[in-house]
């Protein structure tokens, strides 16, 4: 029996303090389903996912490998697991058997096997601990496979068979069953609104019912970050705006999208959609916040079937447009700068000028990371990794290479526009001890203001 | 019938057929598959040109991957410019594919022929000992990687030979030089060999569905 | 173009100087003086059939002008003639069979002091000797 | 001239002179690709040889084979290897015909049986039990398995009689085969060839008559002295093939310059003969050398083997409509496939609703 146990957690005599090697991966379930219904309900949300695009990626893998070389799991461990597109081991082999041209002989000969619970289950730990769907992979791929999209397809299986990492899961569900992952609810808002509106003495309108702009929130700024929604409300009021926050719709992170429940993601996107078509909104401006941006600037119609009847903006577009208009007139503030392109914005959004037309309006120098824009690194928190509490051993490893190339620029002063990435560098800074401190584009701009 | 004749007759003719039955069952088979309607308002329009400069431009890996992926890169180049070459500029090569389709060349001198031929043959056994050294390789490599380097390597191997006479007799060499080459022609629909075909969609459903996004990815 | 006589055809005739067989002429002559060398140390014989080596168009050419003219020639008439010449390389022959109808049936290089075919055989010397004996007595008559 | 003198003595009694001799076995070493130095071995053994009997027998044949061989050489040297034999059948030479040319042969069978050499050309019609070709009353396959019988050795001459050739050509009538394929308990040399290399025919008879064997042969029983390289290999055009230098057309630059006839269709690569050394008429020019490809016509099956023009590397098979099946039947699976595959995934959507 002891041998067992040995055999499982070996002794790890090799490191720097004797320990007890890392356990196998542990995974979490949900529900009480058996390992054939599990696996019968990833098969049944595969198979929704397999159009004619996704075969066509799922069908041009050469088996280069190249994809490991862009990942920053496989660059800082070496481990061939964490190559981008093994992550979707059982996501293609479900393809090949089941929609590919040749599925029927895969099912005859049984060439490909039908996909396990168990492997379900180990790859848990690959499609969510180890994959912030950056999109580097996509960006390095000789086949140009959208590796990180079809990461989000697969987790849309791994949900329905309830094998989603269990803290990733509770925010998801409390965001579907309140409104907000972090407990951000719209009575709790309303009182931070209330108070931050007196402490800072900025008006902050409420549940209009008219309105051109609706400004939507991240739960992190409104439970971490609250000088956020100051800020916010700084610059629409100095632009004389006539915006609205709503009670019914404010929040703009979708844990339905990064947990991969299709459902809650179309619930969750609705909430806010329904909100800017109530007040008449033009334009719906998204927070600091990365997901958000791909969730609604980019899903938010196909999961409302038409084209939204408003414009979508992050906010640092909606800087951007506003200083270029000469609208918005900033101080010039005197200081280094470096930019940490979030991925979902910049890589995968395209809005990546923005944020810099803004910080040159600011009159920074800017030193780009290297890479920036297109390749920069990721924080290693997206995709909601920075929730899984037993990936962080993994997520402090590649905050590593961003620590790295934020010290190499000198800069004075380290800016991003997405406060999950934010918290990824607030948590990484802790946790290392680390001199730099993560600034947010929207408070700079809002702390320069030219009245 | 010998050898030779069955390689340039009957086995031409069904391994073409097969190589061409397999392509429109494959190629049909993916590309019917549903599609879905993007809604979003694009950033930028021009999601075809976007998707003809990813066809192109990912030829190329972008700076920042250079020096990681520098040898993989080296050795798939080598082989696939030496296969281009071989293939294309060899004019017993060329005289096929006017047989075939009734387009014709100028070819190179055999002398460059062997040389490339020599040099893609280095370059995918260097391809397959990484393979089967590199971890991550190891770990994604299965029985189409392996069978579809040797049904491309093959045709190099005996071309030389058949160049060269070596190890049997000139007609013998041509011979399975052919077959082999029909090996190939009918593994191509069914394996990797099919990326051929499918890199231009692949990488042009990415670059337009980007572009659209304003990225070029 | 229409031709009509056998005059008209557009034939070009090979240039010696641009003989694609030169690699050829330099290996036989590599051979020669390999032989020569020989024969000059152990006086060994040495010949090379030049039937398959001459295949392009201008090699015999090309190797004939570089041997060139010796000081000895000779005629064979024996089936036809067969020619036997000295280069100008001293102890290079160059032998040529012809039929009596003037066609080469074999070339050669001899590397040797006096070529074979140029030797009386034992058997003529008997026959010359009955030829001389039935003359003298023919005279003595 | 008796059949008991030794080939000198006979040689010597019609005036040809020990250098005339000599010089014979120059040409003939020279022919055999031996060291210069082996005429005068060939010379001793010759001397002392006694001239064999030759049986000649003609089957489905259009006497090209023939006209060939009394070519070989030049007049004088070609009389010469005719009187090393005795020539004591050939119905296209001989004075004697009817009954009186049979009994000759039969003559000759009984005189030297077990040392005559048999010399076939043409293929055998075996169709209708040899009706195709009779003799005196006796069918062709009839005759020549006698006459095997008593032979030393069978010189199959021409691709007829070596592998069947033009009458064996689709669709074959008569049934025709290679003299190989009757005569199973001899060995039998093939000289093939439409026709062979005339010195290549009298070079096999001169090397059995000097060292009393058959050559050293390949794998389809032909001499490999004269059949071990290709015409490609000792091609005097090869450094263009090599260089990548093409004639295009019969009439273009390229031709004109002698460039390689690769694509026009030579068939030199594969085609194992003696034409590009030996050459023809007395060494005056070959195929390739006169601006015509190769037919490739010492090897089997050479007349179905496709057209003359069309390159080697190319198919010779014509199946456009196989290949348009190929794209319809490929493009219904897959569209097929593609149906089949979206029911599943709608199956799977209902499933999934409730």
């Amino acid at each position: 029996m002891s041998t067992d146990i040995d055999a499982v957690h070996p002794l790890d005599t090799s490191g720097a303090r004797l320990s007890i090697k890392k356990p196998v991966q542990r995974f979490d379930r949900q529900g009480d389903l058996s390992d054939r219904e599990r696996t019968e309900a990833a098969m049944r949300a595969f198979m929704h996912e397999f159009g004619a695009v996704t075969a066509t990626y799922l069908e041009s893998c050469i088996h280069c490998g190249m994809c490991a070389e862009a990942c920053q799991y496989y660059v800082q461990t070496g481990d061939p697991r964490y190559t981008p597109v093994h992550k979707l081991e059982p996501f293609k082999q479900a393809y090949k058997r089941e929609a590919g041209p040749f599925a029927l002989f895969y099912r005859m000969f049984n060439l490909k096997p039908r996909v396990s619970a168990d492997e379900l289950q180990n790859w848990q730990e690959l499609l969510y601990d180890s994959c912030t769907m950056c999109g580097r992979c996509t960006l390095i791929c000789p086949m140009g496979i959208d590796i990180a999209r079809l990461v989000g397809q697969a987790r849309h299986g791994m949900f329905q068979a309830g094998l989603v990492p269990h803290e990733l899961w509770a925010v998801a569900e409390r965001a579907e069953r309140e409104g907000s992952p972090l407990g951000a609810t719209p009575a709790v808002f309303k009182d931070r609104i209330a108070w931050l509106s007196d402490e800072h003495g900025v008006e902050i309108p409420v549940d209009r019912d008219q309105a051109d702009v609706l400004v939507s929130m991240s739960s992190i700024e409104i439970m971490k970050y609250p000088q956020a929604i100051v800020a916010t409300a700084k610059v629409l009021n100095a632009l004389n705006e006539k915006w609205t926050i709503r009670l019914d719709g404010y929040e703009a992170t979708n844990f339905g999208m990064l947990s991969g429940n299709v459902q809650w993601q179309k619930d969750l996107s609705m909430k806010l959609i329904n909100a800017a078509v109530k007040c008449g909104a033009k334009l719906l401006i998204l927070p600091e916040c990365g997901h958000a941006y791909g969730a609604m600037r980019w899903d938010g119609a196909n999961v409302y079937g038409k084209p939204l009847p408003f414009e979508v903006l992050h906010i640092s577009e909606y800087l951007a447009r506003s200083i270029a208009g000469g609208r918005l007139r900033v101080k010039k503030a005197a200081a280094s700068v470096t930019f940490h392109d979030p991925c979902q914005i910049s890589r995968r959004g395209g809005a990546t000028q923005a944020p810099r037309d803004v910080l040159a309006a600011l009159g920074v120098e800017l030193r780009e990371m290297v890479p920036s824009r297109m390749g920069s690194w990721c924080c290693g928190g997206g995709g909601g990794v920075v929730t899984i509490h037993r990936a962080d051993d993994l997520r402090y490893r590649v905050f590593e290479i961003k620590m790295k190339q934020v010290d190499d620029t000198g800069a004075e002063m380290l800016v991003m526009s997405c406060s999950n990435c934010r918290q990824t560098f607030d948590d990484g800074q802790a946790h290392f001890k680390w001199d730099k401190t993560a600034h947010s584009l929207l408070e700079l701009v809002a702390d320069n203001l030219v009245q | 019938m010998n050898l030779l004749d069955f390689a340039r007759g009957a086995a031409m003719k069904w391994s073409l057929a097969v190589f061409v039955f397999g392509i429109f069952w494959r190629l049909t088979g993916i590309l019917l598959l549903h599609r879905t309607h993007d809604y979003s308002v694009p950033r930028a329009h021009g999601a075809l040109l976007g998707a003809l400069r990813t066809i192109i431009a990912r030829s190329w890996p972008r700076r920042e991957f250079r020096a990681r992926t520098a040898y993989g890169l080296a050795v798939s180049y080598a082989f696939h410019i030496g296969l281009a070459i071989v293939v294309f500029g060899f004019v017993p090569h060329i005289l096929l594919i006017r047989s075939l389709t009734g387009l014709g060349w100028n070819g190179l001198p055999d002398g460059v022929i062997y040389f490339c031929a020599v040099v893609t043959l280095i370059a995918l056994i260097m391809a397959l000992i990484r393979r089967v050294t590199h971890p991550v390789l190891k770990l994604l490599s299965n029985f189409d990687d392996y069978f579809s380097w040797v049904v491309t390597a093959a045709p190099v191997v005996t071309g030389l030979l058949t160049v060269a006479h070596y190890g049997a007799r000139y007609e013998t060499l041509l011979a399975l030089h052919i077959l082999s080459f029909e090996v190939l022609l009918v593994w191509f629909p069914f394996g990797k060999l099919m990326h051929g075909l499918l890199l231009p969609v692949a990488r042009g459903q990415t670059g337009a569905f980007y572009a659209r996004r304003g990225v070029n990815p | 173009m229409a031709v009509s006589t056998a005059g008209e055809i557009p034939v070009r005739v090979a240039d010696a100087e641009q003989s694609c067989g030169s690699g050829r002429v330099l290996a036989i002559l590599s051979e020669v003086e390999s032989m020569l060398t020989r024969l000059a140390d152990s006086g060994t014989c040495g010949s090379i059939d030049l039937r398959n080596l001459l295949a392009g168009p201008g090699d015999r050419e090309t190797l004939r002008r570089i041997l060139a003219e010796g000081e000895v020639s000779a005629v064979v008439r024996a089936l036809g003639e067969t020619q036997v010449h000295e280069t100008a390389v001293r102890g290079v022959w160059w032998v040529t069979h012809c039929a009596e109808d003037g066609k080469t049936v074999a070339e050669f290089i001899e590397v040797t002091h006096v070529p074979e075919i140029l030797k009386t055989p034992p058997d003529d010397i008997a026959d010359g000797l009955e030829v001389l004996f039935a003359k003298r007595h023919a005279l003595d008559g | 001239m008796s059949k008991d003198d030794s080939i000198e003595v006979s040689l010597r009694k019609q005036g040809i002179s020990r250098r005339a001799f000599m010089k014979f076995c120059a040409a003939t070493a020279s022919l055999l690709a031996l060291p210069p130095a082996m005429a005068a071995v060939i010379a001793e053994t010759l001397g002392r040889a006694r001239r064999p009997s030759v049986i000649y027998l003609s089957y489905q044949e259009c006497t090209g084979c023939g006209e060939s061989l009394t070519r070989s050489f030049s007049p004088t040297l070609e009389n010469l290897m005719f009187n090393v034999m005795s020539l004591d059948y050939y119905e296209t030479l001989q004075a004697a015909a009817g009954t009186a040319a049979e009994a000759a042969r039969h003559t000759a069978m009984k005189e030297n049986w077990g040392k005559y050499l048999l010399v076939v050309d043409g293929a055998i019609p075996r169709g209708h039990d040899g009706a195709y070709c009779t003799i005196a009353g006796e069918s062709a396959v009839d005759i020549l398995t006698g006459a095997a019988k008593g032979a030393a050795a069978v010189i199959s001459v021409g691709t007829c009689a070596a592998f069947g050739g033009i009458p064996h050509a689709s669709p074959d009538p008569t049934g025709a085969v290679p003299v190989s394929q009757v005569i199973k308990d001899k060995p039998v040399i093939n000289i093939s060839g439409c026709p062979p290399v005339p010195e290549v025919i009298t070079g096999v008879l001169a090397h059995y008559l000097t060292f009393g064997s058959i050559p050293e042969l390949d794998h389809l029983g032909r001499p490999k002295v004269f059949y071990g390289d290709t015409i490609h290999d000792r091609c005097y055009r090869r450094p263009y093939y090599d260089a990548g230098k093409f004639a295009k057309t019969f009439d273009d630059e390229g031709a004109r310059n002698g460039w390689c006839l690769f694509e026009l269709g030579c068939k030199g690569p594969i085609t194992y003969n003696a034409c590009a050394t030996v050459k023809w008429n007395q060494g005056t020019s070959y195929p390739i050398q006169s601006g015509h490809g190769c037919l490739g016509c010492s090897e089997p099956d050479f007349w179905d083997k496709g057209s003359f023009y069309q390159a080697l590397s190319t198919g010779t098979w014509s199946g456009g409509t196989v290949l348009g099946a190929a794209v319809v039947a490929g493009a219904a699976i897959g569209v097929g496939a593609a149906v089949v595959s979206r029911r599943r995934q709608a199956r799977a959507d209902r499933k999934k609703q409730p």
